[in-house]
This record gives structure tokens, C-alpha cells and sequence, in this order.
């Protein structure tokens, strides 16, 4: 399946307050980078990629689905990794909140329990497995937080500022994790313009509308000089 | 958080809290004791409607709370007739209805900020207890602004599960109570580092 | 009256934030029961307030929510509030979630280790027997209906309340297991502090 | 007063774990930055110097204040901004918010409401001064939390993480106000570097150790020298 994101026309509204206008995209590149102020709609245009959020006008296409008519098989395609992975980890232990998101998957419990020890160990984080989730650090959280998504092996990463409250170290970890280690296509929203940088494409976005689409580089310049402006 | 308070300028509006308070319980308890006949139940009722009338609230207002009240009034009047005949389910089903009725206009004429005040007044008496009418008051402001903050833990929550392509049922509680229990730990310290208490 | 006895900063907290949580667990709206008394899913909460918090801030709790309800938010299930429900046939029930709150967490936090079964004996008393000790006798006054008869109709509810018994111990004991530390008792929690 | 902040063989532990170990430092410059890791311990610091975590070994003074033994007048001194905004707006609108830090300051009820509308307004709040804090945006909300502290005149801010979460220019507004806005002494424990940069001195946490105080350029450049080691 073609893996391209195509918005016509999209607009948002919350009751009756527009939080999108007119977003009309297509994205064809691995690693798609959304930046913009607070409130500028970022989360809106991430949510809507899996149907968080619903369009109040165009349509949205994501690997060739109408998000809104085949909301199941898109769920099953795009994964989506919170900001506040206290919100996403749904399970007491790391190893429970991974077994649940093979549930359906079809496999044994035998099978489910090597998966997902396999996949705690590859993320260094086998020590972890059965100590409560709640005890982990910050970075150990975000972590899980995106293995749980990862472990369904999406086609798309949707990530809504994957490294919000990590330091140095870790905030490189995530953005090697989601820039070079997984597979899928990924879009990240995010204020981390060092992250956003090493994307392949940018998107930036204004008071709900989508105002430049291009070179991480050069779009996040212009959002820089934006601000040095004022 | 909306209140079920509806501004207005009558004279009910107007006396003070406490007045209604105490107005209210003597009257709900003459209401509550006084030997009824059909005919003094159902003058009772009149006169609690020409209460919302003085308060500026017109038959609308009387239907919307009657039928807030329908499922006691039915299981009331079922009962009652099932088990004691028509004069007291009559009777009784009235009565029950007067005071709800009565409390309501309460309600209805009296911001919430005005009833939080009668309770901070009413627990001074407490202090010599060690209730400290204050965090009390303070406790229910508290919860106040908590309650969207936990709504959106719970939204939170439901949005995982959709993102996740599970559903948890009954058990999203225990998410929902880790995210919250821990965010009482941070309000704590937000208390201790304002000096609150 | 010593300082320890006082209500603190960790303890106002946890009250507020779950008495926040009982109103947000209300908001999943009332099922209407047939006898006139309406099946909520707050009796769960009572249960979960005790169980967690332990009896003083599990019933500190509870008192809030109804607090708050006297004062004229429409907190209660179906979005009721008011001095209304105080004087109507369900007040008895309302002062027993306090009540039962309170056994709730005497009986499951006493003993020292914690366990499946004594939460759920828990529940059973402080959860069905106390919110009914309180909510019949009132129900029986107010309605003008004799004691026996209101009882019979009151068991009405007990498959509901049997079922929010278990319900309420399964997840105490997932919640004990994924976050212990709110069931330290006062004082020991703080690692912190 | 003298603003010194002094701390002689500091430790904590949690339990067993320590957390901070011998942690000896004298400062007095203006604007004080905590950078480290993850876990580091910038945040423990932070909170020892207003009692919020109590040492195990050593003294903390604040101010000629010993931290533990003059808790209450500790408290009055030196304010505390957290990272999560939420946490810390304890009244339902912005305007009683503020009324509350002014509990106890002997302020008759409409000296207190006065005192609010000015500072809602000096912040560019005053618009919000009645409607629910919650409804406010993630920016404004960092807003109000530090000016709930600054109502209270304090001697010392000390702010964890005070710009996570915001825009460039959110978080450039926050950190001017920090910076150049204030009349009180400052420390800010921080993820973000620019922030750290604009201070007179950084400390530098790893694994519990204050293992460096300098010039904040000079102790930057080594924290990311080191990572871009590993
Ligand atoms: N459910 C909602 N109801 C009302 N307004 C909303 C809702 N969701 C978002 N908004 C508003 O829509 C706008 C865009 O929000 P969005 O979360 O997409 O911004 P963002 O770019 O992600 O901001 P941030 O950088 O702060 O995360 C904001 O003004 C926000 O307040
Ligand atoms: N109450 C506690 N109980 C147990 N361990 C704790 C407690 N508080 C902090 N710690 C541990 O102490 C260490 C230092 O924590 P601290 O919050 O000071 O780090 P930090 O530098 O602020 O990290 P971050 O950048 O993630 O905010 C961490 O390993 C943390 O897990
Ligand atoms: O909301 C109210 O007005 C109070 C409702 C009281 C409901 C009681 S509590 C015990 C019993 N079990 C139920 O599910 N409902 C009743
Ligand atoms: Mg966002
Ligand atoms: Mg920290």
C-alpha cells in the first residue's frame, strides 16, 4: 500500500471555534516533522491522522484509508505515542501494558509473554518488566510508552512531543529511536527543533492553518527569525 | 463548574443565606410533621409553587423539577397505593414532593458561594474541635478546580484506549487512579510550597 | 489536639482529588432503578474511596462530594444537587456512603498486609450492610412506607451492589499493585518529605 | 538579609536510595542555573531549598535561614514554581488564585482584590481574571502559576522545568520574566539549555553529585560535549 498522507480541505472545530482551517496536504516522506506555536494546532492536525479527532469538513487519507469510514483498519495501521506517557501506560507493569497491546493480535499467551519479553529486552528495559509502571523514570516511561505502539508494528508513528521533560541523552535516544530505528513512516509534532531538524520534511503551522511545507531546515529558520522578530 | 443557581433579582434572591436556611428547615419540618387531609397536601404544594413564583421561576421551571422528581413520584405513588390505598399514597407522595420542592427553590435563589460562607460560619463553633473551618471551605474550592483536571485524566484515558485499539472497560479506572493519586501528590507540595498548608 | 490529628497538605490533597474523581465518576449518568432510587455508579466510588484512601480521608471524601452537592452543584448522578436530595427518600443512603466510606477503609486497612478477600468484606459491610442501615430507615420515614416493605423493595438493588462489590475489589487489588504507595499509611508515605 | 544560598555535606536518600550525596555549595549570584541528566538530582536540589524534601545529612541555608529549622519563615522567602501547572493553580479562576497567596498578608478584602486585578493585568491575564484556570492555554497557565508566586514578593523563585511544554515565544516571555523580570534571586533547573545560558552561574548535576558550578556557557558546552561523546 502507498504509504502517503493526504488532507483536502481538512477544518477543525471545537463546538463552534474553527482549530483548523482549509489544511490541504500530501506527504510522501518517511519522517514528517510538525512545528508550531502553543496552540497553532499541531496536536489537532496529529489527532486527526488516527482519528482522535474528526474533521468537521475535507477529507483525510492516510496510506490510501478515508480515516473517518475505515476508522478500524486505520487504528490497526497508525500507532499514536502521547505526550504524557502516565496517560498512555494503561497496565500496572510494563510487561502487562505491552500483553495488551498484542490482545487480538491472535497469538497463544506462551507466544504474547515472549514477544513482548523479547521487545522489553531489545529497549533495555527487561529489568523493568514487572515492577510497577508508575516507578519508572521519565525517560524509561516515554519509552514504554512508544514500545506499546511499536509492538502492534504500525505503518505510522504519529508522536505528540516525544521528548518533552527528556534530557540530552535520552531526548537523542528517542529521536534516533524515531528518526533511524523503526521502520514506519512517522510524523512528530514537536517543539524540539533539533528533533524536528533531522526530519525530511517540516510542516508549520499558524493559528490553525498550515502555513509552509518544506525543508526541516529551512522552515524552522524562518520559524526562528519568526520570533527573533517580535 | 456550573451551579444549579439561576440569577435573578427577587425577593428571594435577595434575603440572605442563612435566613433561607433556617426559613427553609421550619418550614420543611412544619411540612414533614403536620397531620395532612388531601386537601392541606396538596395546599401545601400551591403554596411551595407560589414560592418559585416569588422567586421569578414560572410553570416551566415547576415541570422541569416535577420531572426531575418522576421516579419518586411513580415508585411513591405505586407503593403507596399497593400497599396503603389511595388517600395516604396521595398524601404522602405529596408531601415528599412539597419539601424536595421547597429545598429547591433554595437552590435555585442562592449562589454557591453564598452556601460555602453559611458553611464556613457554621463550622466556627467546630474550631475548638480542631475543624478549621477555612481548609474546610478551602477543601471544597479545591475539589472545584480539580474536577475538569480530572476529567481530562479520564479523557486521557479513553483516548489511549482508542489509540491503543483496546478497551479496558471498568478496569481504565486503575489508570485513571494512578494519573490522579499522583497528581494529589503534586497538589500537596503545591500546598506545602504556598504555604497553604 | 495534637498536629498529626489535624487534616495536612497530603491529606487535603487526596481528599480533593478524589472527591474530584467521585464527581467525574458521576457524570457516567444514573441507570434508573425501578424503585424509585436511582442505581449509581458513586456506591462503587464509595467503595474504592475507603478502600484506598483509608476510613478518615476515604469519608473525609465523600463528605465533600455531598458538600458540594448541598451547596448547589449538580454532582450527584443524573447531574442532581441541591438541598433537595437532603430532604427527598435517598438522604439516608447519601449520609451511609459516609458512614460506609469510613468502614470500607477501617475494615481494609486493618491487618497488616493487604488482601483480596478482607477488601472485599470490606466492601460487603462498609459498602452494602452500613449504606443501607442508613439509607432504609430514611427512605421507610420519609416515604411513610413501613420498614419491612422498604426493605424488600431496597433489595432490588443488591445484584447491582453484590456486583459493584466485586468490581470494586478487583480493582483495588490491580490498584494496590500498580500504585502502592497510596495505600502507605499517613505518615510513612512520604519518602520525600 | 544576605541572598546566600549554602548547603554543607548535603545529602538525601529516599528510603535506602541515595539520592544526593555531599553536596556542598556556596552561592550568591543572581540567576542560577540546575542542568543534568535525567534523574540527576536538579529537582531534589530545587526542593531542598524550600523544605520540600528534607536532607538526610548536612545543613541547607537559604538566606542566613536554616531551611529545617526555620521551615515556616523559609517558606514566606522563597517561592516555589513547579514544572506541571496544573498542579499548582489551586482555585477554580485565576482571580482567586491569586487572592489566595495573599491569605495572611494581613490584607483587607478589597486591598486583596485590588492587588490581584493589578498584577492579572501587568501579566496580560486580566481578561481571564473570572473564567475557569482550566480553560486557560498551557502558556498562560505557566503564566499564572509563577505569578501566583510572585504576588507574594518571595526572595528567592526557584522554578523546576518552568519552560517545558512551551512555544519559542512562550518560553522566551517566560524566561525574560525570570531573567530580566524579577526583583528576586533565581534558580531555575532546567532542560533547556538557552534558558540555562541567559544565568550568572550553572550547576551541574550526574547521578546525585554537584559535580560542577561555573560560568553557564562553560558548563553547557561540557554537559554536551559529553553526550555527543557517548
Ligand atoms: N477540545 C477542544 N475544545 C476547545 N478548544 C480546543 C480543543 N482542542 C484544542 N483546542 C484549541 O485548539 C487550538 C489548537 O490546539 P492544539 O492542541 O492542536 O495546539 P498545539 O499546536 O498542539 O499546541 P501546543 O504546542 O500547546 O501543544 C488551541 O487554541 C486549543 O486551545
Ligand atoms: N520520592 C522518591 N522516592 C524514590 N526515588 C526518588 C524519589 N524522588 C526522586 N527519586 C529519585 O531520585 C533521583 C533524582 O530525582 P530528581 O527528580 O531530583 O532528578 P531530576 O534531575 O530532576 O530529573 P528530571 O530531569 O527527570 O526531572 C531519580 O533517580 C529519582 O528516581
Ligand atoms: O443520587 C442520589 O440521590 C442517591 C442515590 C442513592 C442510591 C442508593 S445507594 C445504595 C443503593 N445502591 C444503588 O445502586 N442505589 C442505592
Ligand atoms: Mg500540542
Ligand atoms: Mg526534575
Amino acid at each position: 500500500m502507498s504509504e502517503i498522507i493526504e488532507l483536502a480541505g481538512v477544518g477543525v472545530t471545537a463546538g463552534e471555534t474553527p482549530i483548523l482551517r482549509d489544511v490541504s496536504v500530501r506527504l510522501d516522506a518517511r519522517r514528517i516533522a510538525v512545528i508550531g506555536a502553543n496552540g497553532s494546532g499541531k496536536s489537532t492536525f496529529a489527532r486527526l491522522l488516527n482519528g482522535l479527532v474528526a474533521p468537521s469538513a475535507g477529507r483525510v487519507h492516510v496510506h490510501g484509508m478515508d480515516v473517518a469510514r475505515q476508522a478500524r483498519q486505520v487504528r490497526e495501521r497508525v500507532g499514536f505515542v502521547f505526550t504524557n506517557p502516565d496517560a498512555q501506560i494503561l497496565m500496572p507493569t510494563p510487561a502487562e501494558d505491552l500483553a495488551l497491546s498484542l490482545k487480538g493480535s491472535g497469538l497463544s499467551r506462551r507466544e504474547v509473554a515472549e514477544r513482548v519479553r523479547e521487545e522489553l529486552a531489545r529497549h533495555g528495559l527487561a529489568a523493568h518488566a514487572h515492577q510497577p509502571a508508575y516507578s519508572l523514570s521519565g525517560g524509561q516511561k516515554q519509552l514504554l510508552a512508544l514500545v506499546s505502539v511499536l509492538i502492534r508494528a504500525p505503518r505510522l508513528i504519529v508522536a505528540d512531543e516525544p521528548t518533552t521533560l527528556l534530557d540530552l541523552g535520552n531526548a537523542r535516544r528517542m529521536a534516533d529511536l524515531l528518526i533511524d530505528g523503526i521502520d514506519a513512516q512517522a510524523v512528530i509534532a514537536t517543539h524540539d527543533l533539533e528533533l524536528a531538524a533531522r526530519c525530511d520534511v517540516a510542516l508549520r503551522f499558524e493559528g490553525g492553518r498550515l502555513v509552509e511545507v518544506g525543508e526541516p531546515g529551512a522552515v524552522i529558520a524562518r520559524y526562528r527569525a519568526e520570533f527573533a522578530a517580535r | 463548574m456550573i451551579s444549579l443557581y439561576r440569577p435573578g433579582r427577587s425577593p428571594l434572591h435577595r434575603l440572605p443565606a442563612e435566613a433561607k436556611l433556617i426559613g427553609m428547615a421550619v418550614l420543611a419540618l412544619v411540612v414533614s410533621l403536620w397531620p395532612h387531609t388531601p386537601v392541606t397536601a396538596v395546599g401545601t404544594l400551591l403554596g411551595v409553587l407560589a414560592l418559585f413564583a416569588l422567586g421569578g421561576f414560572g410553570p416551566r421551571e415547576w415541570g422541569r423539577q416535577l420531572w426531575a422528581l418522576r421516579w419518586i413520584v411513580v415508585f411513591m405513588a405505586g407503593t403507596q397505593l399497593l400497599f396503603l390505598g389511595p388517600q395516604p399514597a396521595l398524601v404522602n407522595t405529596v408531601r415528599v414532593v412539597s419539601v424536595v420542592l421547597l429545598a429547591g427553590v433554595l437552590t435555585l435563589t442562592t449562589r454557591s458561594e453564598d452556601m460555602l460562607d453559611v458553611v464556613e460560619r457554621a463550622l466556627r463553633p467546630l474550631a475548638h474541635f480542631g475543624v478549621d473551618p477555612w481548609r474546610v471551605a478551602f477543601t471544597l474550592s479545591l475539589t472545584i478546580a480539580l474536577v475538569p483536571v480530572i476529567a481530562d485524566f479520564g479523557r486521557r484515558v479513553r483516548e489511549a484506549q482508542r489509540a491503543r485499539g483496546v478497551r479496558l472497560g471498568v478496569r481504565a479506572v486503575v489508570p485513571l487512579l494512578v494519573m490522579s493519586l499522583r497528581h494529589a501528590d503534586d497538589v500537596a507540595d503545591a500546598l506545602s510550597a504556598r504555604g497553604i498548608a | 489536639m495534637t498536629d498529626t490529628d489535624r487534616f495536612g497538605g497530603r491529606d487535603i490533597a487526596r481528599i480533593a482529588v478524589f472527591a474530584a474523581l467521585l464527581i467525574a465518576l458521576s457524570v457516567m449518568g444514573p441507570i434508573p432503578g425501578p424503585v424509585g432510587v436511582p442505581i449509581t455508579a458513586q456506591t462503587l466510588g464509595v467503595m474504592l474511596a475507603g478502600a484506598v484512601l483509608g476510613w478518615r480521608n476515604g469519608a473525609a471524601s465523600v463528605l465533600v462530594v455531598l458538600a458540594l452537592a448541598a451547596i448547589g452543584l449538580p454532582i450527584l448522578s443524573g447531574g442532581k444537587g441541591g438541598l433537595g436530595v437532603f430532604v427527598g427518600p435517598t438522604a439516608g443512603y447519601l449520609i451511609g456512603w459516609v458512614a460506609g466510606a469510613a468502614v470500607v477503609g477501617l475494615i481494609a486497612h486493618s491487618g497488616r498486609r493487604f488482601t483480596a478477600w478482607r477488601v472485599a468484606v470490606a466492601n460487603v459491610v462498609g459498602g452494602i450492610l452500613v449504606v443501607y442501615a442508613f439509607g432504609v430507615p430514611v427512605q421507610s420515614l420519609v416515604m411513610g412506607l413501613p420498614l419491612a416493605e422498604t426493605l424488600l423493595s431496597s433489595t432490588l438493588f443488591l445484584v447491582g451492589d453484590v456486583l459493584k462489590v466485586v468490581v470494586a475489589t478487583l480493582l483495588t487489588v490491580v490498584i494496590h499493585r500498580a500504585y502502592p504507595v497510596a495505600f502507605a499509611p499517613r505518615g510513612a508515605l512520604a519518602a520525600r518529605h
